[in-house]
């Protein structure tokens, strides 16, 4: 606990350093990446024994603010997501640092540095906060500092509002928290997190609750109608921004609905069924959304919503196992959410960092502008393949340990659970096999049209590969990416322990072995896997060597010039797809108009995909508010007549109202 | 014999009231004002309980604030005025008059309905008082010129002095001081604003006022 | 010992045995057509001819083109590791193997998609893209298939679904079988892209789908693609077999001789579907895969009620 | 000592109506404030006897109130002094006379006990606030303020009028001192109380701009200069409270509360509603915080109504709202007198042009809406948890739907403001205007103290909190 508290100060401390540091830029870089990687280390140190050892720990002081106590505590909940954020802001953090260097003169990084750093102390401090007003203090703060970090281009009017939007949903998110803790906290007589767990809640009143803690922590995680500002702020966002918020900050969100789970143990028995329903349709329209998507990094953010909705399925199959009394699929289902929580993290992160060096090299982030960038940026773009196999789950790399802990549990309640839970089941399973199957297909369209094929923009000149600042924590997160695909042992024995605090059993040895004996299993098939690919690639090697190769252009079916025009693009890949999903995704197809008087000599077809919520649901309401205030508006005419009567029309209604008249 | 007196003076300062709504030239509205504020001045000496130092003071008060001193200013700022007519904004000079009609009728009505212990000397005292505030209340509404409002503000001062009179012993001297004091510094710093508005707009009109708004 | 000893012969029978089934259906439509049709062993002349030749790359590929049909050709390999067939039970039998085997023919399938891509050629881009969408679509019925079958054995082990003892559970979810059994077979079709879906032997690109994926590949690289598609076919063909065949008796070579006539009446039944078959249009093929879907879910519920 | 902090501000306001040149008289105004925070100070330490047998006393109510008053007054006394500055050759004599005249009748609101006493105060306050919102000799300024005078003294004829009939009901008593009327309550007459209670409110509601006699706010802060906004916004509106507190006090004690709750609540709700919706299409900066000062003085009453916890909370969020409203008004006078314009869109980029304006303006858009840091965060939090438990769910509703559209509005015009590129377009920006420090000293003083209200609330202002709410059974 003392050495958590010490990466904390550290943390503050240099944010404030840094703040002044602007004018030495060297130093202000080093004392940067220094105490990131000082903090960092120390979340990792420090949150090993709590996920092997499962026990607690709570540091107390107290603070004078009504209700509040400022109390931390470390259990292996908050453990596990101390270590997601570790690797996750360190990397970002010193990707950053790389990212950021021709902005230097323009820009006043000293204020970015602070604000990141102090980010990364808010998150701890929300992950460990055991006091409603310390969590509720900690979540604006962290709202307000992630708007300033999201509008750093502020120059462009498009940042300007999707940092507003960001900084709206999420705020009317929270007033839903304010109402659940305050209604927690009258039920239990105090705001600590620990009398909370203790305190017996009227069934009505954890249904009342937890409705208000998923529309709360769904508009931060980004659950599917309330998803809304995810779009925006991630291409808004510098990439390592975007890469911290889709890594981590989506992740509180996740993080309150376990802690909420965890403090009312007897949840309504509709709930499992609610968040699995969330969790398929975050999925299945995050990626459908995805597919339609032209600019990298707005492609990125709607997968993020696919993954929390990976994530909701998890957690849902867990309640359902959790409602039904079958304590080991409860255990798998959240393994495997908490599990897909880090792994998304890890391989989120990386795809935002390898986009944001494709867009620092290329200039723009449309993918239809790109092709053939494996060749000039080797680096981002193997890092990139490795992102995109670990997100859709294929074997070898982390996403499909995830995935697998998650279809294992909801094929467990196939079979063990009872007719209604058994269908629940199957239609999750299914939703999770559609999510990805469609991550696959989208990945393949990203990866293909940005790194492979020949390069369609006109402008024919050298991209130059990023420095090695900018690769080397992408490497990192890919090695961590690679590791928990092949080794998963260490890691998925930490999400089950932190499974087991969850649901408040005592972790028996024997059981967890039992639980990861397939999964050892798994990796040794891919171990073989790795072997005959070896062989295959030996022999194919030799049958080279014997027979000559030839490099020519590709078959064209014999037309003579084959342009980069004629290749397959990323609309057209999607298409097939979208015409299928059509009324899902109101895919729209444009023809430009202007050819129709004379010869059509430039044709241009460009398909659009409409985010449904938004545009039927958030906007027309907005819209109504201001119709309905600028009505209002008029009562304020000028006249002081007018004023005066409304006075005495005051007075007459208070005295009508509530004035003794003789009967 | 006094409650005869009183309600004789009362009578007299609800008509002062009502034939301040017909007239429409500014010099006699400031004249009426003054009339009717001297009547209120001798009321006190009316009531029972002979010449005590209190009333004296309230009274000559009263003749000094609202009987001298406020009327000066008015007439000081009348004088600036070109136009000295005065028209009601909302409805015309009649219509308004039916309306104060109907406004006593409303206090009539309203102190014969509200549930109120304690025996005031006068029946007639809380209904006069309640019809002078609403007169003063409609006539601030329905003028346009900004020395009319004032003096609507102050015929609203007199109704509520009106109902001061209940309480004549209660309320410590110092006190019925800073009130006249207070209502002296009112009128006197709307006289000087309206001699800002006299300078700034050349007009007094009121519903010209209207630049503000949303 | 002996378990060496059957590892060698699956892996032996799967990687021989499998080009003979295409032989097969080769020969069943040529003797419908009413010709000779290329001899049954057409497929390994074809893979032997092709492993000598050398390989053209197109200028525009990176390792990724040459890399694909090796993945490809492995992860069928391994994947026939996870299946029971002939009565050889599945050297690698764990809770969720039916997961692996469907996610190694996706990696498989992906880096596939990514070679066809990487030509930058529209013909590569088209097959890929319609093979992308109809093989996400069949994996969801797969899933299904699973779903239905682990309600019935009570174990989500490939082992355990299919390879156990079969003759009790028939009697009791006869039909329920039947409806997966057919929906696995219209997946096979698509998985295989035979007749309905997609036409091998046709030569209009704009209308394949998974020939024109490899069309760009040559010498040992189609061999590996050839022989891998033969192997992918053997593999699932094999699991329909078993999923079809009642009985176990403990006898090894009766089983071994059993399984493989099972499989070559399999390739007869393929290729009678494919003479008498035309290709369907692509945009029917989605409502041909709900076909298969709804038939899985019907399966899925009768065993539902069957077994609660 | 009561005479002391009366008479210095009055003798200060003579003074400054004599002395011939700017400098002494900022140098009066500063003197004055501080030593009126002195004697604040002191009264914290050592609390005075009541003076003038019980007219002028210092209960639990007007120490936090003067408090307030006086470190507002103290912080707008410095900013004056370079606002002034700013404005080229005008003469601050009746600025800032009328400002220390304005100190002395809000030190003698808070003092009064006898409600007559208190009445003449607070229309000593409407009248010395006129010539203030006219410092700037524009027509608009003139309507204002004529607006300002004419309803601010209807509502204020009907307070005296409410007080009236309070001195009729309390008959028996034959005083209108709080302490006499508070302990023989019982001999009340109920119906001239509730005849009071209504016209006090619809009188002192003026003063503070409750809903249906809020229409003169806008106006008027519209028009007022930076510093005259802060005070009116912060104590002004703090002094009518101070009103319905002892309103709320008598009610109390002649156990009518249940009769003046409803009356508090739907006036609350109806302003936040109103105040609310018209914020959503504002463009001129100062008319939206009029409308932000509304809605908190419903969120205060709000809290006034709902009682237990919401008294302590709105009695800390009058504290947190003076300092936050102040800081926000005197960020919209620097804005002012650098962009010269009071529309929101022409104003652009100011984080970039001005840094210490732009960051003291985002960070007063925090502590207005309420965000964590800051005290009024706690508060609202408050007085939430006491809608909850006394189960007014609607209300809780519509008090967070009403305080999101809040955050909306004020958000997406402040941070329009305050991010972007600065393209000053048709408005020169004054190139000699570079910030003083005297104009970013004073907000960052407040903004500091607003801050630390947040962070830790200071002991003995929790006690003097705790002691006062539990006067009104909270």
């Amino acid at each position: 606990m003392r050495l958590f508290l010490l990466s904390l100060e550290i943390l503050a401390f240099s944010a404030v350093l840094v703040l002044f540091l602007d004018r030495f830029r060297k130093l202000c870089h080093f004392v940067f990446v220094a105490s990131l990687v000082a903090a960092c280390s120390l979340n990792f140190f420090v949150s090993f024994p709590f996920l092997r050892g499962g026990e607690t720990s709570i540091f107390r002081i107290p603070w004078s603010v009504p209700f509040g106590e400022f109390t931390i505590g470390l259990d292996p909940l908050s453990a596990f997501f101390l270590m997601t954020i570790g690797c996750v802001a360190l990397a970002s953090g010193i990707y950053g640092c790389g990212y950021l260097q021709e902005h230097h003169e323009k820009k006043n990084l000293g204020v970015h540095y602070f604000f990141y750093l102090l980010l990364i102390t808010l998150l701890l401090v929300v992950v460990t906060a055991r006091n409603a007003v310390l969590f509720l203090t900690a979540w604006e703060l962290m709202t307000i500092i992630g708007y300033f970090l999201v509008t750093f281009y502020d120059e462009k009017k498009s940042v300007r509002e999707a940092g507003y939007l960001y900084l709206i949903v999420t705020h009317c998110g929270t007033f839903c928290l304010l109402v659940m803790f305050a209604l927690m906290g009258q039920a239990a007589s105090s705001m600590d997190f620990d009398q909370m767990a203790l305190a017996h809640y009227a069934p009505g009143l954890t249904g009342l609750l937890f409705i208000l803690g998923l529309v709360g922590f769904g508009a931060k995680a980004g659950f599917f109608p309330i998803h809304i500002w995810l779009p925006h702020a991630h291409p808004a966002a510098p990439s390592h921004v975007s890469a911290l918020f889709s890594g981590f900050v989506i992740k509180t969100g996740i993080y309150g609905l376990l802690r909420l789970i965890f403090i009312i143990k007897d949840l309504p028995a509709w709930s499992g069924p609610v968040v699995l329903a969330i969790g398929g349709v975050s999925g299945v329209f995050g990626v459908l959304y995805a597919l339609g998507q032209h600019e990298i990094k707005k492609l990125l953010a709607y997968h993020s919503i696919e993954n929390i909705g990976i994530i909701a399925l998890g957690i849902g199959i867990g309640l359902l196992g959790n409602a039904s009394g079958h304590e080991s699929i409860a255990l798998i289902g959240y393994a495997g959410g908490l599990l897909h929580v880090l792994n998304h993290a890890v391989f989120k992160s990386l795809l935002f960092l390898s986009a944001g060096s494709v867009i620092r090299s290329t200039g723009t982030g449309e993918i239809d502008a790109m092709g053939g960038l494996l060749k000039f940026l080797p680096f981002t773009g193997h890092l990139f393949l490795i992102g995109s196999l670990s997100i859709c789950g294929l074997p070898l790399f982390n996403g499909f340990i995830s995935e697998w802990l998650v279809y294992r549990a909801l094929f467990d309640g196939v079979i063990h659970l009872d007719k209604f839970g058994i269908i629940m089941a199957v239609m999750a399973a299914v939703s999770l096999a559609l999510i990805g199957g469609l991550a696959a297909i989208c990945f393949a369209k990203a990866f293909s049209v940005i790194f492979l094929g020949q390069n369609r923009s006109h402008r024919q000149d050298i991209y130059k590969e990023n420095p090695c600042m900018m690769w080397g924590p992408m490497m990192f997160l890919a090695a961590i990416c690679v590791w928990i695909g092949l080794f998963p042992k260490t890691i998925v024995s930490f999400a089950f322990a932190s499974a087991h605090f969850l649901i408040a059993a005592k972790p028996v040895a024997a059981q967890t072995e039992f639980l990861l004996q397939p999964i050892l299993s798994t990796t040794k098939v891919l171990y073989i896997f790795l072997l005959v690919l070896g062989l295959l690639v030996l022999c194919r090697a030799l049958l080279a060597r014997r027979y000559p190769e030839r490099r020519v252009g590709t078959w064209a079916c014999g037309y003579p010039s084959l342009t980069t025009r004629i290749q397959y693009t990323a609309s057209s890949f999607a298409e097939p797809v979208l015409r299928l999903f059509k009324w899902m995704v109101c895919f729209q197809v444009q023809r430009s108009e202007k050819s129709r008087i004379n010869l059509p000599e430039e044709l241009e077809l460009s398909s659009k995909v409409v985010d449904m919520p938004e545009h039927f649901v958030f906007r027309p309401i907005l819209a109504m508010l201001r119709r309905f205030s600028g009505m209002l508006l008029k009562l304020q005419s000028g006249h002081i007549p007018q004023y005066l009567f409304y006075m005495l029309l005051g007075l007459i209604a208070l005295l009508l109202w509530k004035f003794p008249w003789r009967a | 014999m006094n409650t005869v007196w009183i309600d004789m003076a009362l009578a007299v300062v609800v008509i002062l009231a009502i034939g301040l709504l017909g007239t429409s030239r500014l010099g006699s509205i400031v004249r009426l004002f003054a009339l009717q504020s001297f009547i209120l001045a001798f009321l006190p000496f009316l009531l029972e309980g002979g010449i005590g130092i209190h009333k004296v003071v309230i009274a000559t008060g009263t003749l000094i604030v609202k009987v001298i001193a406020i009327p000066a200013i008015l007439f000081w700022a009348v004088r600036h005025v070109s136009i000295r007519r005065d028209t009601p904004a909302i409805f015309g000079g009649s219509a308004s008059l039916l309306v104060g009609g109907f406004l006593i009728g409303l206090s009539f009505f309203l102190s014969s309905r509200l549930v109120l212990s304690g025996k005031p000397f006068s029946d007639l005292l809380i209904p006069s008082a309640f019809s002078t505030l609403f007169i003063g209340f409609l006539v601030i509404i329905s003028r346009v010129k900004a020395i009319t409002q004032v003096v609507g503000y102050l015929i609203m001062e007199n109704g509520i002095f009106l109902f001061a009179l209940l309480l004549f012993e209660t309320t410590p001297l110092l006190v019925e001081l800073g009130i006249f004091l207070d209502i002296f510094v009112g009128v006197f710093v709307m006289g000087i604003i309206i001699n800002h508005i006299q300078n700034e707009f050349d007009h007094m009109d009121i519903s010209q006022l209207t630049s503000l708004k949303e | 010992m002996i378990p060496f000893i059957s590892v060698l012969s699956r892996l032996a029978a799967c990687l021989l045995f499998s080009p003979f089934l295409l032989g097969v259906i080769g020969k069943t439509k040529a003797f419908f057509a009413g010709r000779k049709g290329p001899p049954l062993l057409q497929p390994y002349y074809d893979i032997l001819k092709l492993i000598q030749k050398g390989s053209v790359y197109s200028v525009t590929t990176t390792w990724i083109f040459r890399a694909a049909p090796l993945i490809f050709f492995a992860t069928t390999l391994i994947a026939s590791f996870l299946i029971p067939f002939g009565g050889l039970k599945a050297p690698v039998q764990f809770w969720g193997d039916a997961l692996l085997f469907t996610y190694l023919f996706g990696l498989g399938r992906f880096f596939i998609i990514l070679a066809a891509m990487d030509t930058g050629s529209s013909f590569e881009g088209m097959g890929a893209s319609r093979e992308a969408i109809f093989s996400c679509l069949s994996e969801i019925v797969l899933f299904l298939n699973f779903a239905a079958l682990a309600v019935l054995s009570k174990s989500f082990s490939l082992s355990q679904m299919i390879g156990e003892s079969w003759w009790a559970s028939w009697t009791v979810s006869g039909p329920s079988l039947i409806l997966v059994g057919a929906s696995y077979f219209m997946i096979l079709l698509v998985e295989n892209s035979r007749i309905p879906i997609d036409d091998p032997a046709t030569h209009l690109e704009l209308t394949m789908i998974h020939e024109v994926m490899v069309l760009d590949h040559s010498g040992p690289d189609l061999a590996f693609i050839l022989h891998g598609a033969a192997i992918k076919l053997f593999v699932q063909g094999s699991f329909f077999v078993t999923l079809l065949i009642p009985f176990q008796s403990h006898n090894r070579i009766i089983d071994a001789t059993v399984f493989l006539a099972a499989m070559i009446g399999l390739a007869v039944i393929i290729g009678i579907v494919e003479s008498v078959m035309a290709r369907l249009r692509l945009n029917r093929i989605p409502s041909f895969i709900t076909g298969a879907f709804v038939l899985a879910l019907f399966g899925l519920i009768i065993a539902i009620m069957r077994v609660l | 000592m009561i005479f002391l902090i009366l008479g210095l501000p009055f003798a200060g306001g003579g003074l400054d109506l004599i002395l011939p040149t700017n400098r002494l008289r900022n140098w009066i105004l500063f003197l004055i404030a501080l030593a009126h925070l002195g004697c604040v100070v002191s009264f914290w330490l050592i609390p005075p006897p009541a003076v003038i047998n019980g007219f002028l006393a210092l209960d639990s109510f007007s120490i936090i109130i003067l408090s307030v008053i006086s470190i507002l007054f103290f912080a707008v006394s410095l900013y004056a002094a370079g606002y002034v500055q700013n404005e080229k050759g005008r003469s601050n004599r009746i600025f800032t006379a009328c400002l220390l005249f304005l100190l002395f009748s809000m030190t003698l609101v808070t003092m009064s006990q006898h409600l007559g006493l208190f009445w003449i105060a607070m229309e000593a306050t409407t009248l010395m606030c006129a010539p203030l919102i006219y410092f700037h000799h524009r027509p608009q300024a003139l309507e204002a303020t004529w607006k300002y005078l004419v309803i601010g003294s209807v509502g204020i004829a009907l307070a005296l009028l409410g007080t009236f009939f309070l001195a009729i009901s309390a008959l028996e008593i034959k005083s209108l001192l709080l302490s006499d009327l508070i302990s023989q309550a019982a001999s009340l007459s109920v119906p001239w109380l509730k005849l009071a209670i209504v016209f006090l409110t619809v009188g002192y509601g003026t003063k503070m701009g409750l809903v249906p006699m809020h229409s003169w706010k806008p106006d008027a802060y519209g028009e007022a200069p930076g510093p005259v906004g802060a005070l009116l916004a912060g104590a002004v509106t703090n002094c009518a409270f101070l009103a319905f507190l002892r309103m709320s006090q008598i009610c109390h004690a002649a156990d009518q509360a249940e009769f003046l709750k409803p009356i508090l609540l739907a006036i609350g709700i109806a302003s936040m509603a109103l105040a609310s919706f018209f914020m959503l299409g504002q463009i001129d900066f100062n008319r939206l915080l009029a409308y932000s000062s509304i809605e908190h003085m419903g969120i205060l009453i709000l809290g006034l109504g709902l009682g237990g916890l919401g008294i302590y909370g709105s009695l800390f969020h009058a504290v947190n709202n003076a300092f936050s409203k102040g800081l926000i008004f005197l960020v919209s006078g620097n804005l002012y007198q650098q962009y010269r314009t009071k529309r929101i869109g022409n104003i652009q980029g100011v984080l970039k042009s001005f840094p210490f304006t732009g960051g003291l303006l985002v960070v007063a858009l925090l502590a207005v809406t309420g965000i964590p840091p800051f005290g009024t965060f706690f508060s609202e939090f408050m007085i939430l948890n006491a809608a909850l438990a006394t189960a007014h769910y609607s209300l809780a509703f519509f008090y967070l739907l009403f305080l999101s559209i809040v955050f909306v509005a004020m958000s997406s015009v402040v941070l329009k403001m305050a991010r972007g590129l600065p393209e000053n377009r048709e408005v020169e920006l004054n190139p000699n205007q570079k910030e003083s420090w005297i104009t970013t000293v004073s907000p960052l003083f407040l903004a500091g103290i607003a801050l630390l209200l947040g962070l830790c609330v200071p002991s003995f202002l929790n006690q003097a909190l705790q002691k006062s709410s539990a006067f009104l059974g909270g």
